[in-house]
């Protein structure tokens, strides 16, 4: 049984990769990866923490999480589908047509 | 027929609804309907000027609900008095003189530019005939808007930069005055206020810390647009780039509704503060009036000359408004209409050889009075009118407001101000000398063609009300008397009243003033409710011992 | 002997999860990150939520990372090829690197007094995890449960007009 | 009759609006002088009429006030357009309207083929309105109206000629000039008002009133103060030193307009102010000394300045200023009789010199224009032996001239030597009184000079004008010479209206006349007055024979260097270059006070335009908007487009926000 720490502090090393990985990746897709790993680093936190509160709301609420973390998966992959479409490339730097 | 106000103010508005339907390229009917509507207008005023009964409380009053939201009630609250009698007259004299001085002037948007025009009335006299705070700054910023695009679309070289400069100068102004206002609304609502009306404001006593704060933000908003000292350099640039009309709008009526505030609104509502500021704004006044003449005199633009020239005199009105006695404050109303009518009478001159030679440089001018002789006599009575010379309108104004001041409290400050009556001769006859007299050696003025009958019809009202207003102001006076005695009544008890309130600051009044003893009283002390009934006093006192105010 | 099986998993994991950003390729990251969701799911398990881990397995290994890597087919990335070092890099490690030092302060100070809620572990083992989430997401959870399904309409509706060409 | 006062003004104003309105139609000379004359000659018979009224009445029933309507009223200020009649203003309008239709017909001639002859004759009669407004009015306000009415009619008439811009230059400084006055005018006024006002609650500017109420005056103080804000205001319209240098360029203007302001009527209103405020004057004695010492200075002044000139105009101008300085040294001695006595006569002879001179430099320019040749008809050294060619013109200017050198017997005489005698025995300055006696004397000396030698240039010696224009040279028409005989028989017979005391023969009636008017200052001022020894007799006579020996002495020495031998002035001049040189450019007085008056004002002008308005206030205005535009355009770069940014700044964010909290 590992203590609550531990647990978090895995979370967050999970979370800060993930941060780097949105911060330096140009990769559309890889973006969207490294934002399901810091979705799923916050859950692992929601979990540890409902387990040791002996409280099962932060149980409850990952499975929100899961759901707005699918409904963005999927509006996400659309989006870079339609940017695909007429940028042929999913490059981010590429994003810039609000660019002055 | 009580709301004869009301159809003065709006009926401009039917006037707008009436062009649209008119064909954008049919000029000359536009004009026409437009000079229609404008003349009824002025026909319906005089109505209101017949109608009038000289007692000092407000006519033709209309009061009826029109906002309320939560715990702030707007009513539509209307009405003269003396005060604003003869500016809402001025108002619609001048407009049908500026439309028919644009019949040649714009011919580009005819359409737009009348409706403007019309807007702008109807902004006008809607501010000077609010009773309702709110109502007030409604229209005040609503008479911004069309003077705005006048400048804006129909102005001369660099119109944008004056008419953006013209209005965020007044806008800054008027949102400190929309702060204050607000601020005031929720004071009056502790001591049971209920709507924005101006009357309950007056019976409203507040400590002084807060009379300066709110004196101050009204008083900053007002001093753009009279415009004093300082923040007046929207005025030169606003001038010359305006269309004639749209300048002698501005000239005549606009600037009075800086002076008109102080009047109605700065000094009643926060009398203490306002004795308290009287020394600093007569000192700025005072400064605009010799620093205006000064710079007057060296312009190369006559139009910019001109509009100094009113930076100037309105100097004078706030020097007569801040003597808080009844000959300043009455020579401070008569100059505002003297003002309007010679000033407004100069910037049409000036409109009339622009129309002929396109240039407002003076040097471009010279030996005119050999070529256009009737314009000659009609530009020397107007430039004597605006020295201020006795027998015209000016001199009567000037000379009310200088004897006022001087048995006020500023008398130092007169002195000074009565020098500017010399510095006024002198750039106004040195525009004079150069345009007309001299050689008439430019090749270009020696075609120029006299006044027209129509230019001659522009110019003819005003000379008779210089005339008029000159040799006999007693109509005038008269009308404006009871007004200005409740006024200066509920000033002079209030500063009294405010050495007596032990938490507020003492007035200090300047060392120079001697103390308010009965002479100075020249109304037996009301005792209690400041809104007092004024009966005229009555005429055919014994000649030597004027009034026993003992 | 728990406590080693725990530092394995999360080496695996934090492996994994550096592989998903360091990979140039996109499907080798996908795979790390599935990879990342199975100590995950080990991890519930091991906080006694059995029922978490199955639904996190089915839910993210299973649908979205089948959605991203569907994607990656589809536009058939090549590796991107130009890996130029641009200032991002530095910037966001360290931004990364500051984001660790924050929550590892927060974990390490933090002394909140725990309330211990109704539900201890060895009650969840002989009532069954899923029996008591059950009863709880349609007891007082309900109304957010019925609007995270609204929401799942809308991203279908949204995703389907995005992709297509022309409506 | 007395009821009828208001028909004087009325009549000028009717003629003015008769020629100003119609004139340009009527185009017929004879019709629009007609007008003119005959307006203002008819407000001399009202004024006769009022005259042989008054005559007939005991002294304290010659006050009368007419009140026509009431002019302004706004709180306690009251002013009414009312006229007062009393023995004072009833002599200035004789001789206002006397001299005026005298100068409206003789300028029928003078102007004849002016191509604005209708404005001029309007100009005129607007003028004699001004100054009718100016005498009869019964309170300060109307008196005011007169006081700028006669500036303006100055400024209109001196820029008559208005494509000359030296005629347009001296308009405008006239102008101004005068209305440095009014300022001090204006402040006189109010501060008698405002001191009667607020510590006796007398809310008053009407004359008769203040008169009433005039014993409540403290005997200095605020009342010097007023009387030195009126003296100001009165050497601006009378030209005396401070604000002189207006009357001598205001000869730009045609001849009979500086026979009638600027000898006769206008400049003469600060003096009748004076008279008419006597009883506050005499209360301050502080002012009645700086006016009799400014009067005698400027007499002294403008007659060194007048003997120099060569412009026959000029000469009369500065000579005008001199009289002018005699006539306050009376008023500032407090003989108020003697001082309008020399108003009356100055009247006279003044305007029969400059009318003499018009029909003079008349004749001249018609002959120069014969021969088209462009010297300059009013220089005396291209005039000489006129005496020959214009006998009428000669013989009336000689008789002026002897009336103005104070020769015994010419009505200058009388009023110039009771003024001397008044100021050598007065009883107010102790022993000033002594100087003021010899500067006026010496005064007397130049004038008797400058003036015979003016004589002598133009109608004496050979003639020098152009030898060709010399047979065109002939006597001005009738209707010139006329006034000139009428004028000419007044200033000898003058005199003997106001014969001194002393000399027994005939009472002086003009003394007795104004006795009523002046007899309140007179003892306000023995109240103060030091109370010596009366001079004796002897000394008078004594006196005022070394006063005639004075000015035959000037009349020699002019005799001897214009006449005897001309080569003399030459002599003289090259002796004294510089002195001759600053007398010649009237000691540069013009040039001093455009450099400390007219250049600082325009520099400060421009400074306050260029530097203040424009760099200072509109510098804060744009340089807010431009301060506003320099942040929008960093702000903007915030918004870079790049996702990147977007999610570093929230990154940023987050951590930023973390360790706040954590480490506040």
């Amino acid at each position: 049984m590992e203590n609550l720490n531990s647990y978090l502090i895995v979370s967050a090393v999970l979370f800060s990769i993930g941060t780097i990985g949105v911060l330096t990746r140009k990769n559309a897709i890889v973006i969207f990866m490294c934002i399901e790993l810091m979705l799923n680093a916050v859950n692992l936190t929601f979990v540890a923490f409902s387990r040791y509160l002996g409280n099962l709301d932060g149980q409850i609420f990952v499975f929100f999480i899961m759901t707005v973390a699918a409904a963005e998966a999927a509006v996400g992959l659309a989006l870079i589908i339609a940017f695909f479409n007429n940028k042929d490339s999913i490059d981010v730097t590429d994003v810039n047509l609000m660019k002055w | 027929m009580s709301n004869v106000l009301s159809l003065t103010t709006f009926l401009p508005i039917l006037g707008v609804l009436l062009l649209l339907f008119i064909p954008k390229d049919s000029k000359g009917v536009l004009r026409n309907v437009t000079l229609a509507v404008t003349i009824v207008t002025f026909l319906v005023s005089l109505t209101i000027l017949t109608g009038f009964q000289t007692n000092a409380d407000f006519q033709f009053t209309e009061n009826v609900p029109w906002i309320a939201a939560g715990p702030f009630v707007m009513r539509y609250n209307i009405g003269i008095d003396g005060i604003s009698l003869w500016l809402v007259i001025l108002t619609t004299f001048i407009m049908p003189i500026a439309v028919l001085s644009t019949f040649t002037a714009v011919e580009v948007k005819v359409k737009e530019y009348m409706i403007c025009l019309l807007l702008l009335e109807t902004g006008m006299l809607g501010a000077f005939i609010s009773l309702d705070l709110f109502l007030f700054y409604i229209f005040w910023e609503v008479m911004l808007i069309p003077m705005y695009f006048m400048i804006g679309i129909w102005g001369g070289k660099n119109k944008i930069y004056a008419a953006v400069k013209f209005f965020i100068y007044t806008m800054v102004g008027s949102l400190l005055m929309l702060v204050a206002l607000i601020f005031l609304y929720f004071k009056g609502m502790e001591a049971g206020i209920t709507d924005f009306g101006l009357l309950n404001f007056f019976s409203l006593k507040l400590d002084m810390a807060t009379q300066i704060w709110l004196f101050l933000a009204f008083a900053f908003a007002f001093a753009i647009k009279v415009p004093m000292f300082p923040l007046h350099t929207w005025l030169p640039d606003a001038h010359t780039e305006a269309p004639t009309a749209g300048s002698v709008i501005l000239a005549a009526v606009l600037l009075k509704m800086g002076t008109y505030g102080y009047v109605r609104f700065a000094i009643p509502l926060f009398p203490e503060a306002a004795h308290k500021f009287a020394p600093v704004i007569a000192t700025l006044a005072v400064i605009g009036i010799i620093y205006a003449a000064l710079v007057a005199m060296v312009q190369e633009d006559v139009k910019k000359l001109v509009a100094y020239s009113s930076v100037a005199h309105l100097g004078f009105v706030m020097l007569g408004v801040f003597a808080f006695n009844v000959e300043g404050i009455s020579g401070g109303m008569l100059q505002m209409i003297n003002h309007g009518i010679s000033t407004g009478a100069l910037f049409l001159i000036v409109g009339f050889i622009y129309e002929r030679r396109h240039t407002r440089l003076i040097t471009d001018f010279g030996g005119l009075s050999k070529q256009m002789p009737i314009f000659a006599t009609v530009f020397m009575i107007v430039t004597f009118s605006s020295v201020g010379l006795p027998g015209t309108n000016g001199f009567v104004g000037e000379f009310l407001i200088l004897l006022g001041a001087f048995e006020s409290q500023l008398r130092w400050w007169t002195i000074v101000a009565t020098s500017g009556v010399i510095l006024s001769a002198v750039y106004m006859l040195w525009v004079f000398q150069r345009v007309m007299f001299g050689e008439l050696d430019n090749p270009k003025n020696q075609k120029l063609a006299d006044l027209n009958a129509r230019e001659i019809a522009i110019m003819v009202p005003l000379l008779v009300m210089i005339f008029f207003m000159g040799l006999y102001p007693k109509p005038f006076i008269d009308k404006m008397d009871p007004a200005i005695k409740k006024l200066v009544a509920q000033v002079r008890v209030a500063s009294v009243e405010a050495k007596a309130i032990p938490g507020a600051e003492a007035v200090q009044l300047p060392a120079g003033h001697p103390p308010i003893d009965q002479s100075q009283m020249q109304m037996p002390l009301p005792a209690g409710h400041p809104d007092i009934k004024m009966a005229s006093p009555e005429q055919g006192t014994p000649a030597v011992n004027q009034h026993d105010a003992k | 002997m728990e406590t080693i099986f725990f530092l394995i998993i999360t080496l695996v994991a934090i492996i994994s999860a550096i592989l998903v950003v360091t990979c140039k390729n996109p499907i080798n990251s996908a795979l790390s990150l599935i990879m990342t969701f199975f100590c995950l799911a080990t991890y519930y398990v091991m906080l006694d939520a059995p029922f978490m881990a199955a639904v996190q397995v089915m839910v993210y290994a299973g649908a979205i990372m089948v959605l991203m890597v569907f994607t990656i087919m589809l536009l058939n990335i090549r590796v991107d090829a130009s890996k130029k070092h641009s200032h991002k890099l530095i910037i966001g490690s360290i931004m990364g690197f500051f984001t660790l030092l924050d929550l590892g302060y927060v974990i390490v100070k933090s002394r909140a007094a725990l309330p211990t809620g109704p539900f201890s572990g060895d009650m969840i083992k002989q009532l069954g995890h899923t029996e008591l989430i059950g009863r709880e997401i349609f007891t007082s959870f309900l109304l957010p449960f019925e609007i995270t399904s609204i929401l799942l309409l809308t991203a279908i509706v949204g995703a389907v007009i995005l992709a297509k060409k022309k409506i | 009759m007395f009821d009828k006062v208001w028909l004087i003004p009325l009549f000028p104003l009717i003629g003015f609006l008769i020629n100003g309105l119609f004139g340009k139609k009527i185009k017929n000379e004879a019709i629009i002088g007609a007008i003119g004359t005959l307006m203002i000659f008819l407000s001399f018979l009202v004024s006769c009429g009022i005259l042989m009224q008054m005559i007939g009445l005991p002294a304290e029933q010659r006050v009368f006030e007419k009140v026509l309507f009431p002019w302004i009223h706004s709180g306690n200020f009251k002013a009414d357009m009312a006229f007062l009649v009393d023995p004072l203003s009833v002599i200035m309008i004789m001789v206002v309207t006397g001299v005026g239709s005298l100068i409206h017909l003789y300028s029928i001639g003078y102007m004849h083929g002016e191509e604005g002859f209708y404005r001029f004759f309007a100009y005129l009669n607007l003028f004699c309105m001004s100054m009718l407004l100016l005498v009869l009015g019964s309170n300060m306000l109307v008196m005011f109206i007169g006081w700028e009415g006669v500036g303006l009619c100055s400024y209109l008439l001196i820029g008559y000629y208005f494509h000359k811009k030296s005629a347009g230059d001296a308009a405008k400084k006239a102008f101004v000039m005068n209305r440095v006055g009014d300022f001090g005018f204006l402040i006189g006024l109010f501060t008698l008002y405002w001191w009667f006002g607020s510590n006796h609650n007398i809310w008053t500017i009407n004359f008769v009133e203040i008169k009433a109420a005039s014993h409540l005056l403290p005997y200095s103080g605020v009342v010097t103060v007023a009387t030195l804000c009126f003296f100001v205001g009165a050497t601006g319209k009378s030209a005396q030193i401070p604000l002189f240098t207006w009357l001598p360029d205001a000869m730009e203007g045609p001849t009979p307009v500086s026979a009638l302001i600027h000898a006769a009527t206008m400049v003469t209103a600060g003096v009748y102010m004076i008279g008419r405020m006597s009883f506050v004057f005499v209360k301050s004695p502080e002012t009645m000394m700086v006016i009799a010492v400014v009067g005698a200075a400027t007499a002294i002044f403008a007659a060194t300045i007048g003997t120099a000139q060569n412009d026959i105009k000029r000469v009369l101008a500065y000579s005008t200023v001199s009289q002018l300085g005699y006539m306050f040294l009376a008023m500032g001695v407090g003989a108020f009789s003697a001082g309008i006595f020399h108003l009356m006569t100055h009247a006279f002879f003044k305007a029969c010199l400059f009318l003499g001179s018009g029909s003079v430099i008349h004749s001249m320019h018609h002959a120069l224009h014969k021969i088209h040749s462009n010297d300059d008809a009013q220089d005396m050294r291209n005039m000489g032996g006129l005496r020959k060619a214009m006998p009428i013109t000669f013989l009336t200017f000689l008789v002026s001239t002897i009336a103005i050198s104070g020769i015994p017997g010419f009505s200058g005489f009388f009023s110039k030597d009771e003024i001397l005698w008044q100021s050598f025995s007065n009883p107010y300055h102790g022993n000033l009184n002594i100087l003021l006696w010899v500067i006026g004397a010496l005064a007397a000396c130049l004038t008797a000079f400058y003036m015979f030698r003016l004589v002598f240039m133009t109608f004496f010696g050979e003639c020098r004008i152009n030898p060709k224009a010399k047979s065109y040279l002939h006597e001005s028409p009738l209707v010139i010479t006329i006034p000139l005989m009428v004028l000419g028989a007044l200033a000898a017979v003058g005199g003997y209206l106001g014969m001194p005391k002393l000399m027994g023969m005939l009472p002086n009636y003009f003394e007795h006349w104004l006795e009523p008017v002046f007899e309140l200052a007179n003892e306000y001022g023995s109240t103060y007055a030091y109370h010596g020894a009366h001079p004796s007799h002897a000394l008078e006579w004594g006196l005022m024979g070394l006063s005639v020996v004075i000015a035959l002495v000037g009349i020699g020495i002019a005799f001897t260097m214009y006449v005897k031998n001309t080569e003399l002035p030459g002599k003289f001049v090259a002796t004294f270059p510089t002195l001759h040189r600053a007398v010649y450019n009237k000691w540069y007085v013009d040039e001093i006070y455009d450099y400390l008056f007219v250049n600082p004002c325009k520099a400060l002008g421009q400074f306050l335009w260029k530097g203040f308005d424009v760099l200072v206030i509109d510098g804060v205005v744009n340089g807010v908007a431009n301060v506003v535009m320099g942040f929008s355009g960093i702000f903007r770069y915030m918004q870079s487009g790049y996702i990147f940014n977007y999610a570093l700044s929230m990154a940023l964010g987050v951590v930023v926000m973390l360790s706040y909290y954590l480490f506040k």
